[in-house]
């Protein structure tokens, strides 16, 4: 399993469609930053390809006041959980 | 584990900093090793010694330092990437016929190569891009 | 968007990037204020992520950051009283006006080039 | 793509930036080049806006600025001969193989996280 | 009229949606930089709302090796043309 | 006409310095005149003296001096956004606690207000970003 990270948000930045093409039916992808913009109901559309395996950084949805606007689907992790994801993961890759 | 961190994104401007340092003691935290941090594209004015930022707001230098200091982190900045954006250290000042430099210890000038040694060494290589 | 507003001022910031996780944001609001101090009369659009800047319930980033809800409560201080939006943008994310810190006026298709040709100068951030 | 390709390696960059507006993609090739003079099985993967890398007739800018033509030929001098592109991002831009300085294989859908999964490490710029 | 200036390409960024949404029926729109992707005849239907008022650097579109892949419906300008573009408009908005 | 450009861009990583140099000189081979290069957001980074970029490459520094020193073009720096870069001229430095500095003339450390005003005198200002 590779952990993606991905912090551009769809709304904005088409970064998201590299990163889904890059990803195997195991692979997990983490949305920070700007990046958990995507984790919204309104938004989670983009990811729907891989629901069950996309997940976002706690502290960056508080930090902008969208926790209680993301999407049931998605599994939201505090830093620990991170960390966690890079241990579970073979390595990670970045998209920006 | 062994952990390194590349960071890409200058400091304030964008959030990559900030991501990688909470990342950061994050894995200390847990038991994990930082081996280094290595400094890419804009993420070299990390090493400036001259920033001086507004005292309500996190002072980013400082925290790279204490990585350093407290956990044995070596901070690697990319040479090339930094003399051309001005982060030079006394040696390279000289070298270049500047008085004054910008970039002192526990951050080092390095070449590239210490981010591919980097990445054989460790467990994990994780990305803060801007 | 009635045709009688009055889309006219000295200087428009368009403002549309989200807050914590760039640096704009905060620039084009310190631009803003600035201005209105040194009496422009100024108005800000908030457009695509950037309407995300005048959410509810936002906070400091973990390091403690200190974001820019608070540089809102501001903007009525300087006078900066002409707020807009891109409802296109607010839809984008699921949200309406119950979940603003502010009230802005919503902008219609036709508006928003009425609102740029108004004001003498228009900054992006 | 045939099965039987081996996409395994020590580095896999992904370059995802066109050359001349950012220095994105000359730091991407900068990292290939001391990756394989460090003694690195390197592969390249040319994707959105990056296959632009590839395609003949580049120059330097208005003030000189070099770009990064020149740095591809110097890929085969250090031994980079795995040069893959994303097929989808080239037909985005109505260019074709005859466009292209250097050859490089399609990848189709299912290949790519196969490349990815095959290096231990992949850096994206 | 207005002269917007858009630096980033539709292929990868939204930006140009935006640009698109603040321009009237006599604004120009000037696409430099990694902006000129959009030139190409490939992506050109992104623009097809503003025919006639897109313009691309040419200094910008060569140094990509892509003069011969614009789109016939763009006027190609030299910097000096840039020059004369915010001559001829009552103010320049950047988008990126 | 008077002419002004912001320039939002870090030199060598965006092409925005470049392009901004580059629309200045087509702007007085016209005869107009550029009463000021305001520097904000990252480009700050524009004003270090201390940037020592490859020989085969734009001096991006020095192009800005001649700029100013042959058609008394000024250029102007946003001090909140360079104080947190470590862009500190030597009067800076000193208020700071820092030994050295990264900014001298031709560049000045000034207020955001200077941009208003320069959007206010001249009769266009065009926006260059990263």
């Amino acid at each position: 399993m590779i952990l993606h990270i991905l912090n551009r948000p769809p709304s904005s930045s088409l970064a998201y469609r590299d990163a889904l093409a890059a990803m195997d039916a195991t692979d997990r992808l983490l949305l920070i930053e700007d990046g958990v913009l995507g984790a919204l109901t309104a938004q989670i559309r983009h990811f729907q390809a891989i629901e069950g395996r996309l997940f976002a950084l706690r502290e960056d949805l508080s930090a902008r006041g969208l926790e209680g606007q993301c999407d049931a689907s998605v599994q939201v992790i505090d830093v620990d959980g991170f960390v966690t994801l890079t241990e579970e993961a073979d390595k990670t890759v970045s998209w920006f | 584990m062994r952990y390194g961190l590349l960071v890409e994104g200058a400091p304030y401007s964008s959030q990559a900093s900030h991501s990688a340092l909470r990342f950061a003691s994050a894995l200390v935290a847990r038991g994990h090793r930082v081996e280094s941090v290595f400094f890419y594209h804009d993420g070299v004015y990390n090493a400036s010694r001259l920033a001086a930022p507004p005292q309500d707001e996190p002072h980013l230098y400082d925290a790279w330092r204490s990585l350093s200091a407290e956990h044995g982190t070596q901070l690697q900045v990319c040479i090339a990437a930094a003399l051309r954006r001005g982060l030079l250290d006394a040696r390279e000042a000289d070298r270049h016929g500047k008085t004054g430099h910008s970039v002192e210890s526990p951050f080092e000038l390095t070449g590239l190569g210490q981010l591919i040694d980097l990445g054989r060494e460790v467990d994990r290589l994780v990305t803060f891009a801007p | 968007m009635s045709s009688t507003v009055d889309f006219s001022g000295d200087l428009l910031v368009i403002l549309r990037h989200a807050p914590h996780g760039s640096s704009w944001l905060r620039e084009g609001l310190d631009t803003a204020l600035v201005a209105a101090a040194f009496g422009q009369t100024v108005s800000l659009l908030f457009q695509s992520d950037g309407v995300l800047a005048l959410t509810k319930g936002q906070g400091a980033g973990p390091l403690g950051q200190k974001g820019t809800a608070a540089t809102l409560d501001m903007l009525a201080m300087y006078d900066i009283e002409s707020l807009y939006l891109d409802p296109e943008a607010l839809e984008r994310f699921g949200l309406g006006e119950q979940d603003l810190l502010l009230p802005a006026v919503a902008l219609d298709a036709a508006s928003l080039p009425r609102l740029i040709a108004g004001h003498r100068l228009v900054l992006t951030f």
